[in-house]
């Protein structure tokens, strides 16, 4: 690991000589109209479409690698006959510029999913072309509590490089082979180090703002839901719930997905890979009728549990990043801080 | 509100009288009357008997004047006027070709939104003021109304009445205090413009008329077209050759009925101008009505 | 199957759907047909019972399935074999043309008409005029250019 | 995998000469789901039909596409096919490859590949059909007629005749309707009564039939063989079933001035009285707005002012405090027969776009009466013994004259159709005045003479030629009275003459409309009506007697200005569709209804809203102990007509308008 | 605050409701809360905060809720259009609800602004909503309310309308390719009651369930068709949209012809018979050869 300064046009150019170099780069960027103007990752051809300093943007950058819809292959009916059409798992080069570090840490977290039983070509090709350059946080709001998963706002995790701003420019931090070969190719745009203890301050305040949101210990939260499936506390914990799935939409790590065959016509189509949330009353609605998590609270419950025990369980890791996008997104005010809060209470392991 | 004002040729001249006692009743009812600048001839009644397009196109030109005056609605007094303008307006209304027409004529920008209304709709529509102005009621004053054809005919030109059995001008005379008398020529045809052409068609018809109006107790006949006044009031000399006594039927213009009533000087009405007198109606107006006059002083 | 349609203008042959009702329009493209008037080639008749089981899907989804154009048609008012299914369908068709140009279909590749069951010249005009219309406007590419995502 | 069979047909040379038909069938066979293709010269004939027969039967189809001619011209013939190969009907479709394609271009390509892509349409169309069974209604075999008139005696007696009971409904306190009011009848001259009594006796005795008079229908609900209907029976003031019909009563009402309705206006009845000596039932009715005892009542009066009726009733059937009641009957088919009534002249008129007379005194000039009117003058029963008199003095007219027209095409006055029977009325009213009044002379003002039918021009030609009537070829501009004469002006539009003549009565033959109120009785059968009221028949050729609602007939004058013959043949006409209704216990309609998905319907009830057949009903969802889950849905498939108008409006999407479910049309649009 | 508390707290007394539902404090401002307990109804606040439609919690889709059966809502004007919408197509019956009213002259976009109302940061809902008070309610309270501020800026439709067509099919294109089809549009509209809803069915898939625009842009011009004279223009479409759609636009657009053409406005009156299913036999058609 080895550190490096770039300046704010360095920075720039870096984005222009990886454009010129036939890279895709992605960073945030102003989308959308009127008072619903907003911040999303989006693809970027030149420096000044990318905005940096006006926090995280509305959406995470998971459906780079997992997109809300993609062709597995496609079908051609020929009378009795199908013929099918593979799809291109090799993808084009991709550099994230400015991914915050809850963004950031979350494809390697899931990760595990995508390579547990079966290798899925789709994400792997497409994490493996892409370099991910975060850009640590100086804590967006009150509904951040990444430190409270074991996280934060200057979290490496998943980083090929982390940015930390300093006067001038930013303080960046090597973390992966794929970061030092962003290097390596584009050298000329990194000076050397010489910011680590502006850099280090900045971290320290940053995290000390974040862990105020909310202090829980996530451990004996696990213990705790693997043991009360049944607690009454989940009786009418969605009340006010509207099982829209917003939160899953904005969510980094939540990567459920439904499979149809969608045709063009009769005679072709193609099988699509689509997003999904068990947060719906369909995602478990048996054929027969029988719904299994019949009720809100029921798929509330799933969505706290998976995330905090049985991911965990499996995986080893928290499906969770505390972006908080999910209590800012909710319609109806749902707040995981406040369950977690609650269940760090319930569990008696508050920090 | 204003009133465009078409007096058209006849109230102009030979039914001066007509002119004047409208005058003076639309003074004293609180109509403003605005004469439109430079009008000129409608038309009738040899323009639509030979040329259509000349016979929209005259009464146009008034409109389209009336129109540059800010006019919404013109009265013309003359029904025969009345007709030509009613008809132009509705005319063009519904035939746009027409209408383009007549606007590439008039060089003029025309939108033909003015309103056409007759004498009898202008007094009926200000009834309630004409009441309050009457002081000299006509009690015991039995009259015959008489529209002629052109007043209430065709109905989707004119429209403001009842074509077969109108009453405005009944109501009117009953503001004025007087008593219309039911009786069954009041929609027949005077002879109109034939009074010089075909004089004795023109004989006859008044006859039937005046004769139907007595037979009905009438004491005067009331009328709202110069050209019915003339051929009723003048050609009573030659009708009295044909009859055993002569009829000696006042014919009053139904402005000066209301005039009377109101008490407007006869000399004001011209009430002198016409060739049966009106002397026994003056007379009934000054005489009845004095009584409640003085009662007021 | 669906022949998709080529983007070279000159060669474009407009592809039109229609949806008619089986009691006027129907039968007038019948009768057209009964009275040999030519008219272009283009448009393709679905059948249904009456305007009023037409349904503003059938236009989205036959746009989706590569037609440059839609006609919708059905018996004049108080002309309709069920009572009143063409009023109802009136309603409906009032919104959907608002709504469908406010997402920027152009109202130009949809035509609505009430041809009787004696009307076949009106049918002939209809598919003539709409024809020619989208034949001007160009292929609607766009819609089933739409899938690919960033 | 569905197994399609495809038949292209040539259609001689009609399909052949501008589609390739070879083709087609080629490029058919060629489609999933396709396991048989053929082209063939004529489709429809015999061989062609054994053609589709035997490939179902070797390729074990289960869909048959005929590619051809329109489907108004033979769909029912293939499926007729199918059927007797042994599948369902409803697995057949045509596509219409001639109307729509062969027969409209002319460039082979273009039109081959219409061809192709109209067949394939179908084709994938008919992968979603379904076999459908017809649908079986059970029928009440009993029908209600509306109206006792000659049309509603009519049909009343047909269909009971024919062995089905029957309801006869009938407002005013008689049968007869306005048949009984006439002297004689055209254009034969015989006298009405003596044809139409005995058909009301055999009503009133007809084993069958239940006569409801002094009553009106209150409610309708039900369908098509089932129909429920509530039926007001007012309150006589006399019990029916104590009366004799001995008239006593009517002899010692002291009230004798009250204007006849039988003899319109032209005599006077009792307030207690039966509308005429014939009348059906004979049981007299109080008139409750004239009689003493009532119009006291109704002020409240401590004591009841007479009672002379009630005194002198031997059987003690006066009943001064009976109650409208109110019965059910259950019926399977509806006739209306409501019949009509005259415009009049009046200035005041119940519809706004109709206007009256001014020209001809709005109703006021004495002596100026309508045709009914001459009709009671002329009858010996009438109030004058038959003896043609002047209403205002008794005097006897030595001039009348009649105008046609009366309102009727006349858009100006509001009624822009012909009356039908009034040119051969007034020929008879001239006929009748001329036989009765010696040297009387009778004027026609008429604007056209239309006397088609068998018997009528010459019965015309009879009045002019021979009755001395004067026929005058124009409209009369105005009437007067001047004195002891109406003065009508007229203009003989033949010789060019102005006409004054100074007439002793005119007769005016106003314009037949349909009786008041019949808007709010179609309402309540939900059956159409024009502007004018008629109903609205389902087709003006084709289905005379139908209307747009399954079940319910009309005859006679309630649907147009109809004379004798025309309304009783419609009558019978009516009788003998409900008769074949009738013939059945079950009623068999095509299957192609909507049907809802109670698991998915929402219950929002759009459907219910633009159904215009009233067909869609709440249903109640209920579990096993009968708790309510939900309310939903549910297509009457006894009134569906199948037009579909409910499933564009669901917005779950959860009903299905069988033949065009969203499957079938989703497919056929995806094909293209 | 203090008469709908007690309000509140004495229809829980009197057991005339299950429950109240209202607003409270949340982490990141007013939400909606659910009071069962007459002890409770001082955690119930209303000020320009509130912004979520509480309607859409008596829409019986909502089965976690379906068993409360009598319930007390607070509703503001829009929210009160959105009872008597469910109340005139049968979702609710009147007899179940109690209707507390709050006199309302506009709220802010998002329920963690500041509760500030200006130009600047009104909710675009409220500029044409011509309702003060909520005339469905039961008990009515509040202030008189004035006018809400005029939004800033450029009218949006007029903009769009002037475009050409392929102009706003350009525009539309831009917004639907965000669309990742979660359906919180429809999750939370309180009109939006279907059991199954027409995206969710499969036979056939009129409306493809992959969030391409193509399916997007199906999805969104029949959900603004079934919400033709139905929609009260509450805006939780636009605010419940993680994407940020403006969906509210099209919505507004859709009310403009219906009002324009069938001159109808969606009111709190569950009496007045809704646009769509009936007719006049006058309706204009201009555009219909």
């Amino acid at each position: 690991m080895s550190a490096k300064t770039l300046t704010q046009a360095d920075l720039a150019s870096l984005v222009g000589d990886l454009v010129a170099a036939g890279t895709r780069v992605v960073a945030p960027s102003r989308t959308g109209v009127g008072p619903l103007q907003h911040l999303d990752y989006r693809e970027i051809k030149k420096a000044d479409e990318m905005t940096l300093d006006a926090g995280l943007p509305k959406r995470s950058i998971k459906e780079l690698f997992f997109p809300p819809t993609e062709v597995l292959f496609r079908w051609k009916q020929k009378k009795n006959d199908f013929e099918l059409q593979e799809v291109e798992t090799k993808f084009q080069k991709t550099v994230v510029i400015g991914a915050r570090p809850c963004d950031a840490a979350a494809p390697e977290i899931v990760d595990r999913l995508m390579n547990w039983d079966y290798k899925d070509e789709l994400w792997n090709g497409r994490r493996e072309a892409t370099t991910i350059v975060a850009l640590a946080c100086d804590g967006q709001d009150k509904s951040c509590f990444c430190t409270a998963v074991g996280l934060g706002p200057d979290s490496t995790k998943g980083a090929d490089v982390l940015l930390v701003p300093v006067k001038g420019g930013y303080h960046a931090e090597i973390l992966t082979a794929k970061g030092e070969a962003l290097v390596k190719d584009f050298g000329k745009r990194f000076g050397e180090a010489k910011s680590a203890d502006e850099a280090g301050k900045f971290r320290e305040t940053a995290r000390a703002k974040v862990e105020g949101n909310l202090k829980v210990d996530p451990k004996p939260i696990r213990t705790w839901l693997d043991g009360h499936f049944e607690d009454k506390y989940w009786g009418e914990i969605a009340l006010r719930c509207h099982g829209c799935g917003a939160c899953a939409s904005v969510c980094p790590t939540c990567h459920c997905f439904d499979i149809v065959d969608e045709p063009e016509g009769i005679y072709e189509g193609a099988r699509r890979r689509n997003w999904d949330t068990c947060q719906t009353g369909k995602f478990t609605l048996h054929g027969s009728g029988h719904n299994p998590r019949g009720t809100q609270n029921m798929r509330f419950r799933q969505r706290v549990t998976h995330k905090f025990a049985i991911y965990p369980r499996k995986f080893e890791e928290i499906l969770c990043t505390g972006c908080g996008r999910c209590a800012r997104a909710c319609p109806g005010g749902m707040d995981l801080l406040e369950i977690l809060s609650d269940i760090g209470q319930m569990a008696g392991g508050a920090a | 509100m204003k009133i465009g004002y078409f007096p058209g040729c006849s109230l102009d001249f030979s039914a001066k009288e007509f002119d004047t006692s409208l005058q003076a009743v639309a003074t004293s009812a609180g109509m403003e009357l605005e004469e439109i600048k430079d009008w000129a001839c409608c038309g009738a009644t040899s323009g639509h008997a030979t040329n259509h397009l000349l016979s929209i196109a005259l009464p146009a030109r008034t409109l389209a004047l009336a129109e540059e005056q800010e006019l919404e609605r013109v009265v013309a007094p003359c029904a025969a006027c009345y007709s030509r303008l009613a008809t132009a307006r509705h005319e063009m209304a519904e035939d746009k070709k027409l209408f383009s027409k007549v606007t590439g004529i008039l060089k003029r920008d025309f939108t033909n939104s003015v309103q056409v209304m007759n004498i009898a709709e202008l007094l009926r529509d200000n009834l309630p003021a004409i009441k309050e102005k009457v002081t000299h009621p006509l009690k015991d004053l039995k009259v015959a109304c008489y529209y002629g054809c052109l007043l209430v005919r065709p109905p989707k030109v004119t429209g403001f009445d009842d074509t077969e059995d109108p009453s405005s001008m009944e109501e009117v005379c009953r503001a004025a205090g007087a008593t219309p008398v039911k009786w069954n020529k009041r929609l027949d045809c005077c002879g109109g413009g034939f009074s010089l052409s075909r004089t004795g068609s023109v004989i006859r018809l008044g006859k039937e008329i005046l004769e139907d109006a007595q037979a009905a107790g009438a004491q005067a006949v009331v009328v709202a077209c110069p050209m019915c006044h003339s051929n009723l009031d003048l050609r009573q000399k030659a009708i009295a050759e044909q009859t055993a006594k002569p009829l000696e039927m006042p014919i009053l213009f139904i402005t000066q009925l209301v005039g009377l009533a109101m008490g407007i000087s006869e000399q004001i009405l011209g009430l002198n101008r016409h060739f049966v007198s009106a002397q026994p109606i003056i007379a009934k107006a000054t005489v009845k009505a004095l009584p409640a006059a003085r009662e007021e002083a | 199957m669906a022949a998709k349609t080529s983007t070279d203008k000159a060669s474009f042959k407009p592809r039109i759907a229609a949806f008619v009702c089986n009691w006027c329009t129907y039968t007038g493209a019948d009768l057209a047909g009964t009275s040999r008037l030519q008219m272009a080639p283009n448009v393709r008749i679905i059948r249904l019972p009456c305007t009023g089981r037409i349904d503003p899907l059938f236009i989205i989804k036959a746009f989706e399935r590569g037609a440059d154009g839609v006609i919708v048609s059905g018996c004049h008012p108080a002309d309709c074999h069920y009572t009143s299914g063409n009023y109802h369908a009136r309603r409906r068709f009032a919104v959907a043309r608002d709504v469908f140009g406010f997402m920027g279909i152009d109202p130009k590749r949809i035509t609505f008409s009430w041809v009787s069951a004696s009307e076949g010249g009106k049918w002939a005009e209809v598919v003539n005029d709409t024809t020619a219309r989208v034949q001007e406007l160009g292929p609607f590419s766009a819609y089933r250019e739409m899938e690919a995502r960033v | 995998m569905s197994r399609i069979g495809v038949f292209v047909c040539h259609c001689g040379e009609n399909i052949g000469r501008t589609v390739d038909c070879a083709a087609v069938a080629q490029a058919c066979g060629e489609l999933p789901g396709v396991v048989h293709s053929i082209d063939y010269k004529y489709m429809c004939s015999d061989p062609g039909q054994a053609l589709v027969k035997q490939a179902v039967a070797e390729h074990k189809l289960d869909g048959v596409v005929v590619a051809a001619c329109s489907p108004h011209m033979h769909e029912k013939t293939f499926r007729k096919t199918v059927a007797n190969a042994g599948i369902n009907r409803f697995l057949c479709e045509m596509a219409n490859v001639r109307e729509h394609c062969s027969w409209i271009h002319e460039d082979r390509e273009e039109a081959t590949q219409k061809a192709i892509d109209l067949t394939r349409f179908i084709v994938e169309k008919i992968k979603h059909n379904v076999p459908l069974e017809p649908i079986k209604i059970p029928v009440t075999r009993r029908a209600l007629v509306i109206g006792g008139g000659i049309a509603g005696i009519q049909a009343a007696l047909d269909i009971a005749d024919g062995g089905c009971e029957v309801v006869l409904v009938e407002k005013e306190p008689s049968i007869g309707g306005h048949m009984s009011q006439l002297s004689e009848t055209f254009p034969t001259l015989d006298c009405s009564q003596c044809i139409l009594t005995p058909r009301m006796v055999e009503v009133y005795q007809h084993p069958r039939i239940k006569l409801m008079a002094y009553a009106e229908v209150d409610k309708v609900e039900g369908y098509i063989g089932n129909f429920t209907v509530t039926v007001r029976q007012k309150a006589r003031g006399v019990n029916a079933s104590l009366c004799n019909g001995c008239g006593e009563c009517q002899k010692v009402c002291p009230n004798k001035k009250i204007a006849s309705e039988f003899d319109a206006g032209l005599g006077k009845r009792p307030a207690i009285y039966v509308p005429f000596p014939q009348a059906v039932p004979n049981i007299p009715v109080i008139d409750r707005a004239n009689c003493a005892l009532y119009k006291g009542r109704a002020r409240n009066a401590k004591k009841d002012a007479c009672k002379k009726c009630e005194e002198v009733c031997g059987r003690k059937a006066i009943d001064f405090d009976q109650q409208d009641t109110f019965l059910t009957e259950k019926v399977g088919a509806i006739v209306v027969a409501t019949g009509y009534q005259l415009y009049n002249i009046k200035k005041e008129q119940d519809k706004e776009a109709i206007s009256g007379y001014g020209e001809y005194g709005y109703g006021t000039i004495p002596d100026v009466i309508d045709g009914l009117q001459f009709e009671r003058l002329a009858s010996a029963s009438g109030p004058t013994g038959g003896k043609i008199l002047r209403p205002s003095d008794g005097k006897e007219p030595k001039t009348v004259v009649f105008l046609q027209c009366i309102g009727s095409r006349d858009p100006a006055k509001g009624i822009d159709y012909c009356s039908k029977i009034c040119c051969m009325y007034i020929a008879k009213h001239t006929m009748l005045y001329h036989h009765k009044v010696h040297g009387g002379q009778a004027i026609v003002f008429f604007m056209d003479i239309r006397a088609g039918g068998k018997g009528y021009d010459e019965f015309t030609r009879r009045a002019i030629e021979e009755n001395d009537a004067l026929y005058v070829r124009g409209r009369v501009s105005k009437m007067y009275r001047d004195g002891d004469v109406i003065k009508v002006l007229g203009f003989d539009t033949l010789s060019g003459e102005p006409m004054h003549i100074d007439a002793d009565m005119v007769v005016l033959a106003t314009a037949m409309r349909p009786q008041p109120g019949i808007e709010s009785l179609a309402q309540k059968l939900s059956v159409s009506y024009d502007r004018f009221g008629f109903i609205n028949e389902a087709h003006p050729k084709l289905r005379p007697v139908e209307t747009n609602t399954a079940g319910v007939y009309v005859a006679g004058a309630c649907q147009a200005p109809r004379d004798i013959p025309d309304a009783v043949a419609m009558a019978s006409a009516t009788a003998s569709k409900i008769l074949g209704l009738f013939s059945a216990s079950e009623l068999e309609r095509e299957p192609l209804v909507a049907q809802v998905d109670q698991g998915t319907c929402a219950g929002c009830f759009h459907c219910v809203r633009v159904c215009p057949y009233g067909a869609v009903e709440h249903f109640e969802v209920k579990d096993r102990k009968g708790n309510l889950i939900k309310t939903v849905a549910q297509v009457n498939k006894g009134v569906c007509q199948g037009c579909g108008t409910c499933q564009a409006n669901c917005p779950s999407k959860s009903v299905e308008l069988q033949g065009f479910t969203d499957q079938q049309i989703f497919a056929a649009i995806n094909a293209f | 605050m203090q008469a709908l508390q007690e309000l509140a707290r004495k229809l829980l007394t009197d057991k005339t409701a299950n429950v109240v539902i209202g607003w409270g404090q949340g982490p990141r401002g007013p939400r909606p809360i659910f009071v069962t307990q007459p002890e409770h109804a001082d955690r119930l606040i209303f000020d320009t905060r509130c912004v979520h439609n509480l309607a859409t919690y008596l829409n019986p889709r909502r089965a976690h809720l379906v068993p409360f059966v009598k319930k007390a809502v607070v509703v503001k004007p829009c929210d009160a259009r959105a009872v008597a919408g469910l109340i005139r197509e049968t979702q609710v019956k009147r007899e179940d609800v109690v209707l507390i009213g709050m006199r309302c002259g506009g709220v802010v976009r998002d329920s963690d602004m500041d509760g500030k109302l200006t130009e600047a940061t009104v909710s675009p809902r409220c500029m044409d909503c011509p309702d003060r008070e909520p005339k469905l309610a039961d008990h009515l309270m509040g202030e008189e309310a004035s006018a809400p501020p005029k939004g800033k800026g450029p009218d949006m439709i007029a903009k769009l309308d002037a475009m050409s067509p392929a102009e706003r099919w350009e525009f539309w294109q831009k917004e639907l390719e965000r669309c990742v089809r979660c359906h919180a549009c429809r999750e939370v509209c309180p009109m939006c009651f279907c059991d199954r809803c027409i995206a969710d069915k499969s036979m056939p898939q009129w409306i493809e369930s992959s969030p391409h625009p193509r399916g997007n842009l199906s999805w969104q011009m029949t959900r603004v068709m079934h919400m033709a004279g139905r929609c009260v223009g509450c805006g939780e479409c636009t605010r419940a949209c993680p994407v940020d759609i403006p969906l509210g636009l099209i919505l507004r657009k859709m009310t403009q012809t219906v009002e324009e053409r069938f001159g109808y406005r969606v009111s709190d009156d569950p009496t007045v018979p809704a646009p769509m299913g009936a007719y006049r036999l006058d309706d204009k058609q201009e555009f219909i050869l």
